[in-house]
């Protein structure tokens, strides 16, 4: 059963990351996708907004979906919402497993999959007062088809 | 039923969430939108473009003949770009 | 230019992180695989021996063609040598990107090669004293040679 | 030549290194191990079978016809298992 999280506080990576391996030994590999904000064509923020209730059951199932494909001994995903400065991460995936192929593979899955069928939008905002709403992009639909 | 508009969706119609009571003839989601369509010129511009557009019924995705009643919860937005 | 360090002493996977975001608003996302030391038949320790200025050539040989092949804004690879405990980590590979395709896929690469092309040898100590060199397995030789 | 030997080939040869000074006709990888094969039981139990070992001269993986000269640092040992 996965962790999943939909916050606007920032999150301690490491302390998750330690949590996936504490008091077990059976872990043999621990993967992880930290996705940060960048500040392309000077972007003074991100802000994400998200479906509160559909989030967190998109993301349940996604993390359901990885547990079904690859034999998991844990699994968190982290995604903030709300005003994200660039440098900031926006979202965590960890995956641990007995074996290195099953965390590496789950973990790009997550967060190709999160990218395409979790509720969350961004906008962007730029200094001199414009924004912007993020487009999808094919090749994230690729990126998620793939799997 | 209860109808949630979330990003430019959510900006154009000018409102986050509203109730609605839609007749008979609206039966599923593509229904709806043509529906919801005319009920200002903010809706109307929104849903201007249904390919723009992606629905949730219930709180899962949901394709434009997915069937829509009266205790529903119906969700407009645009493709999603988190992560 | 990656960051190679092969030591005896634990490492701090979050510094790490850290340090590759660190004053730079160009990284988009940074992906990690920690390998960690299982406790499999009875493990009481894992030995990892090595071959000093060798090792850390193949380690920055490694990261150098990883650069090559995906754009990344930094790389760390810290492997440990020595005496590991079950549940303690092993190595850790770190790629930073503008694009998380970039940065998968590059650590997945790096933990395939390190697995196969940098000279290291694990000796796993059992209770009661009998030790057992662990033998290359075709399915890493078959993961390396993916790429 | 200074020759270097890990893991279980270090175990076997009873020695981590060793300065040997072969005759001319050792010239690559392959006409070293035969030689050195012949200088102990250990050296023998080492190399005993070949395609076990794996080879470097100076710190790079070479193979068996890669040559070997007075000055260089040949190393043998088994496959890798790092990582």
């Amino acid at each position: 059963m996965a962790k999943v999280l939909v916050q606007q506080a920032p999150f301690d990576a490491g302390a998750e990351t330690a949590a996936l391996t504490a008091g077990r030994t059976d872990v043999g590999g621990v993967a992880s996708f930290l996705g940060v904000c960048r500040s392309d064509d000077g972007l003074d923020a991100m802000v994400l907004e998200h479906y509160p209730g559909m989030t967190e059951r998109a993301i349940e199932r996604i993390a359901a979906e990885a547990e079904g494909r690859w034999p998991l001994t844990g699994c968190t995903v982290i995604h903030r919402v709300g005003r994200i400065l660039p440098g900031e991460p926006i979202v965590l995936v960890l995956t641990a497993s007995s074996h290195r192929a099953a965390a590496l593979e789950s973990c790009a899955f997550l967060i190709d999959w999160l990218k395409t069928r979790a509720p969350f939008w961004k906008r962007e905002e730029f200094a001199g007062g414009t924004e912007r709403w993020v487009e999808a992009r094919a090749e994230d639909d690729a990126a998620a088809a793939r799997w | 039923m209860r109808v949630l508009y979330f990003a430019w969706v959510r900006q154009k119609v000018g409102i986050a969430e509203e109730d609605v009571a839609p007749p008979a003839e609206v039966r599923d989601v593509a229904t709806l939108v043509a529906w919801l369509a005319a009920r200002s010129p903010g809706h109307a511009a929104a849903f201007a473009d249904p390919k723009q557009l992606r629905a949730a019924v219930n709180q899962d995705f949901a394709t434009p003949d997915h069937p829509v009643a009266a205790n529903d919860e119906v969700a407009f937005f645009p493709p999603v770009t988190g992560g």
